[in-house]
């Protein structure tokens, strides 16, 4: 199937995500952050599907949007917004910030300029149809000893956090 | 331009495989069009099996046999005064229903009504079914914590809870019904709604019988956390009325609390589809084995229109037993344009052109209607479980049974 | 029963009759207390049915408190009586009886009598700033009334 | 026995939180106006969670000073005011207190208003009943019951209203007897609702007796002891449901109840889902006691010989009656006029409703929701 307006919707799901990202970080009230957050990974969600992973746009959307940021919004919503709106938002690093940003920036328009040999100038187009069944094998076959061990990892990480919860009780 | 429009009638995929806006526009149109529809519909149909359960007459009075009252009815959420409470977070209150709303209508996209009926075919159609339903439990939560109140803020910790519980349950169910469609030459399975019921016309067997009984058993688990998933009873605790008033739409009235209604009875039929698709072969008609043939065919693509003529005879029948009095004139008048509607429908449906093209859909509808009548049932029938018990029932005996049932699906396809 | 008790006590029995077939107490009010326990503990009447009172402005003790006893054992009810004045407060029985709580409650919130170690003694059916005892019988339904209709509606009378 | 104490509900109610969940503690006012409550019933939750942590009950929202209007109203002009307070049970409220005056004026109704008695106070028994199981069912989550039980209660309240013209507020009853005869055909009507009724209670119990969720909500919730009941004064179902087989129509008999052969269905738990069998089992004992009261019915007069002026002589009564919600007391005092001196009535919904608080504790809030469903409560009469 042949896209339509690309490069329309690249731009305003880029714009999306960045918005949504600003918005996370100024907003006060820690439910509208979370909003933007969620906003702001669907929007990468579009992006990864305008970039032929319906599969890492999938697993985006379920778990990110609909798992971890459910989550989020339950331990924000057992917070104490009055207290926390009463707080300064910025402490007075910002010195720090700056200078990090500034780095990240550069380092930014440094890959642009230096690595322009390094991309190609086309992305060669994946075929869509099998994106998925490709994973998986990838996922099951090579990279089979590193799924794995990041399983055990979340495995380890769920009994850590029963055994954390039951001594509380 | 009207090149464009018809070149696409001749292919044999679906429009946004075709990548032909105009028809995707079209289908979109027509898809959710008829899902509210089919909302008013569901819940002129509920009152009254509900009422009749319950040896009620339910609505009669707004249209024959109150076949207007969901008209009257969404007429007057318009139309009421839109409340926000004062201690409410306005925004997040406003924004609450639509995202239910659009969670669960941008469901309908992948939804294969037919081989080639649906809006467009993803390759990962049923992870984005089940990606993009959970997220109304964002909706859920914040609809209650922008209530700014007890009960609302209960009720929607009690629904995010269950709702997460039970899409997990749920999507191991589905993983092993996917785990069937790898079963054919190639050894790749789909993720593809339109790909899944193909598989079950290749292996000429609805997934529901396959392997039996591990197909049912998934099945079984599904039919259950779908409920559980859509709030509904007996898992519809967090709208327990006797407990919590309304749950997290305490607060919401008019045309903000209609949009949860509407959400609620998209996502009900949204997750019966996925049930249709996966278990019970999606478009195909029943017995496409056991009764095969071009007679058979015949008779089973005749069906449509006859279901559709006895619709009307009922319709004929309410009109005969209208009590002949000057006040129900016109509501016999009514009752019986309603009927030569119907029956007109039928008739169309034995077109041939038309009747090979509709009964896909009218197969698919019927099977999900069967769910649709169930969840009426349940109401009726079921007390409510109490959250301990709900939470029991989810993570005690759903989860384990779901996650042995993907194994030994796993085990005996590779034996098989 | 009676006559062990009036051993043990004396005069404090006032009066131990029957009247249309129920028997009833009439007890000093310094010894019921004790009495009220020892019918529990020892004579099984281990059920309260009703605590209740009456007032008599005439006299110079107001009120009869009255204890309306069950035993189970025994199938048999028993009227404890006892008066005390108006402004006087009795010991609870709400260690005696856990029914008692509520039913002194109600006796405080008719007639005005206190209970002492009642755990929460406050008024139950009616709002907690009403004054006045309706159950006394000096007590003016008009008076309340008007009242009510002059500091709530500015009017004189809302007959 | 256990010590009293225990029972006592104490919550210190502080001034709530504007962010309630800051701490684990959680207050919640249920009611006066919930779905749930039955009326209005107010209850303030204190709860960890969904956990119950303790309740106090804050009622009187429906008080209107019955007791106080007795004081002003003869003995006569009072009878109406009873059938105000159970009003889903008017005529056992009528039946206590016609009873207790007659026993003060020492004069006593005569066979055939006796039977007439039975027969509507057991009829009243399964309609309040009926009523019980129609909204707990709700509360519990299942709809449909509700219907059925109002559907099969018509049938009882039409044979009042063609008895007496009125259907809830019945004034069935005159001291001394019955005012009107029975109607014609009463006697056929009251066969036929016998005939009728046993299947519907069938009916119910197939709805809920074998219902997975109905007994996974109900058994092993709200809990009550024998000895606790005891200690509490509640009486009624709940009493029998904790396995005492107490009943006041076979304890300290009235009307004739003596002359009626049935049984008195105890549980052995005490918890909601013995008190739904229990109140169950009673429907069918009442359809046993209409049975014998109806085949045997006697002619005669329906009325006693009452003094056209009721002047008690000074005394005072206590009399009561097994009325569907437990004991039904009247304890009258009069000083010699034709007014009541002081009437009190112990009313068990209110008696019964302070074993709320040791029913639900550490329970969850659906729980609740069920207890006070199962104590049968009505708010007319907890608040009088």
């Amino acid at each position: 199937m042949t896209p339509v307006a690309t490069t329309f919707f690249f731009y305003l799901l880029s714009g999306l995500t960045l918005l949504s990202g600003v918005l996370v970080i100024t907003r006060k009230n820690a439910v509208h952050s979370a909003l933007a957050l969620i906003f702001g990974l669907l929007a990468q969600a579009g992006l990864y599907l305008m970039l032929y992973a319906p599969f890492v746009a999938g697993v985006q959307i379920i778990l990110y949007a609909g798992g971890i940021m459910v989550l989020f919004l339950f331990v924000i919503m057992l917070v104490n917004l009055e207290r926390s709106q009463k707080e300064k938002q910025f402490n007075k690093q910002w010195l720090v910030g700056l200078l990090a940003a500034g780095a990240l920036g550069g380092l930014f328009v440094a890959v642009y300029m230096k690595g322009q040999g390094l991309f190609p100038e086309r992305m060669a187009l994946p075929a869509e149809s099998s994106n998925t069944q490709q994973i998986g094998q990838l996922l099951y076959g090579q990279y089979m000893f590193a799924f794995e061990i990041a399983s055990l990892l979340l495995l380890v990480a769920i009994i850590g956090a029963v055994v954390m919860a039951k001594k509380r009780i | 331009m009207l090149d464009y429009i018809t070149s696409y009638l001749g292919m044999n995929t679906t429009p946004g495989q075709a990548g032909n806006v105009f028809w995707v526009t079209v289908y979109i149109l027509i898809v959710f069009g008829g899902v509210s529809v089919a909302v008013m519909a569901m819940n002129w149909l509920e009152r009254k099996a509900l009422a009749h359960f319950q040896i009620r007459l339910g609505p009669m009075r707004v249209g024959p046999h109150g076949l207007l009252q969901p008209i009257a009815d969404a007429i007057k959420l318009f139309t009421k005064e839109d409340i926000i409470p004062a201690e409410a977070d306005k925004f997040v209150f406003w924004i609450a229903p639509l995202i239910i709303l659009c969670a669960s209508f941008t469901v309908y996209i992948v939804i294969p009504f037919g081989p080639t009926h649906a809006i467009t075919d993803v390759n990962i159609g049923i992870l984005f079914m089940l990606g993009v339903s959970s997220l109304s439990v964002l909706g859920v939560v914040m609809a209650g914590w922008a209530s700014n109140s007890h009960y609302p803020l209960i009720g929607s910790l009690r629904s995010s809870a269950q709702m997460i519980s039970y899409e997990v349950a749920m999507g191991m169910a589905v993983v092993s019904a996917i785990l069937m469609t790898s079963l054919n030459k190639s050894g790749t399975g789909t993720l593809s709604m339109i790909g899944i019921v193909q598989a079950q016309a290749e292996q000429q067997t609805w997934f529901l019988f396959k392997f039996f009984p591990l197909g049912l058993i998934a099945f079984v688990i599904f039919a259950i956390a779908m409920v559980a998933e859509t709030n509904r009873a007996p898992f519809d605790l967090p709208e327990a009325e006797s407990e919590l008033t309304a749950g997290f739409h305490t607060e919401y009235s008019g045309l903000r609390w209609s949009l949860f209604m509407l959400g609620e009875y998209a996502a009900m039929i949204a997750v019966s589809s996925i049930a249709v698709t996966l278990w019970l072969g999606g478009w195909m008609r029943p017995f496409p084995n056991w009764l095969a043939g071009e007679t058979w065919d015949l008779v089973f693509s005749l069906v449509p229109g006859f279901s559709f003529l006895g619709l009307a005879l009922i319709a004929f029948i309410g009109v005969i037993r209208m009590p002949k009095h000057s006040y129900f004139r016109i509501q016999t008048i009514g009752l019986a344009g309603f009927g030569a509607v119907l029956g007109l429908i039928g008739l169309i449906l034995f077109v041939p052109p038309v009747r090979d093209r509709i009964q896909d859909i009218f197969w698919f509808v019927a099977k999900v209607a069967v769910f649709m009548y169930l969840y009426i049932w349940y109401r009726a029938t079921f007390p409510r479980y109490r959250f301990d018990q709900l939470m029991k029932v989810g993570w005690k005996v759903l989860l384990p049974v779901a996650i042995g049932v993907l194994i030994l699906t796993a085990v005996v396809g590779v034996i098989f | 029963m009676v006559t062990r008790l009036q051993r043990q006590y004396g005069s404090g029995i006032q009066e131990a009759k029957a009247y249309l077939g129920q028997n009833y107490l009439v007890l000093d009010p310094s010894i019921t207390r004790e009495v009220l326990q020892i019918l529990r503990d020892e004579e099984q009447f281990d059920y309260c049915v009703d605590l209740t009172a009456v007032h008599y402005p005439q006299r110079e003790k107001q009120f009869d408190l009255v204890w309306i006893l069950y035993s189970f054992a025994r199938n048999e009810r028993v009227r404890v009586k006892t008066m005390i004045a108006d402004g006087e407060s009795f010991p609870t029985s709400v260690d005696v009886w856990a029914t008692a709580n509520w039913l002194e409650r109600e006796v405080f919130d008719m007639f005005g009598v206190r209970f002492d170690g009642h755990p929460d003694l406050k008024r139950i059916l009616l709002p907690d700033g009403w004054r006045g005892y309706p159950l006394r019988k000096d007590y003016g339904i008009i008076q309340q009334d008007q009242e009510w209709v002059q500091i709530n509606l500015g009017i004189e009378s809302g007959e | 026995m256990t010590d009293p104490t225990t029972y006592l509900s104490h919550l210190e109610l502080g001034e709530p939180d504007k962010t309630f969940l800051d701490s684990n503690e959680l207050i919640i006012n249920m009611g006066p106006q919930h779905p749930a409550t039955h009326g209005v019933l107010r209850v303030i939750l204190k709860l960890d969670g969904e956990k119950v942590l303790g309740t106090e009950c804050v009622i009187g929202y429906l008080h209107r000073g019955v007791e106080k209007i007795a004081e002003h109203r003869t003995y006569t002009m009072f009878n109406p005011y009873v059938d105000r307070m159970d009003y889903v049970a008017a005529v056992s409220n009528g039946l206590g207190y016609c009873q207790a005056v007659e026993k003060l004026l020492n004069i006593e109704a005569p066979a055939r208003a006796n039977y007439i008695r039975v027969i509507l106070t057991e009829l009243n028994r399964i309609a309040s009943h009926q009523l019980w199981l129609g909204t707990h069912a709700l509360d519990i989550g299942a709809m449909t019951p509700l219907f059925y039980t109002f559907r099969d209660r018509e049938e009882i309240l039409k044979i009042f209203e063609k008895y007496c013209g009125a259907r809830l507020t019945t004034h069935a009853f005159r001291i001394g007897g019955c005012q009107y005869e029975t109607y014609d055909g009463f006697e056929d009507d009251v066969k036929k609702f016998l005939d009728f009724f046993p299947p519907k209670i069938d009916e119910y119990e197939e709805l809920l007796t074998t219902n997975r969720i109905w007994v996974e909500r109900t058994v092993g919730v709200g809990k009550i002891s024998a000895d606790d009941c005891k200690a509490l004064g509640v009486t009624g179902p709940v009493l029998r449901a904790s396995g005492v087989r107490w009943d006041i129509r076979k304890a300290l008999p009235y009307a004739n109840y003596s002359e009626f052969d049935f049984e008195i269905p105890t549980g052995e738990n005490g918890d909601t889902f013995d008190r739904y069998m229990v109140r169950m089992q009673e429907m069918r004992q009442a359809v046993r006691i209409i049975g014998q009261a109806v085949e045997r019915i006697p002619e005669g007069p329906i009325m006693a010989k009452v003094p056209k002026v009721m002047k008690p002589p000074v005394g005072e009564i206590y009399h009561s009656i097994e009325a569907p919600k437990g004991e039904l007391g009247y304890f009258i005092v009069s000083d010699g006029s034709t007014q009541p001196y002081r009437v009190r009535v112990r009313p068990p919904s209110f008696v019964n409703l302070q074993a709320l608080d040791i029913m639900v504790r550490g329970q969850l809030v659906a729980d609740v929701i069920a207890v006070i469903g199962t104590l049968d409560i009505v708010l007319g009469e907890v608040d009088r």
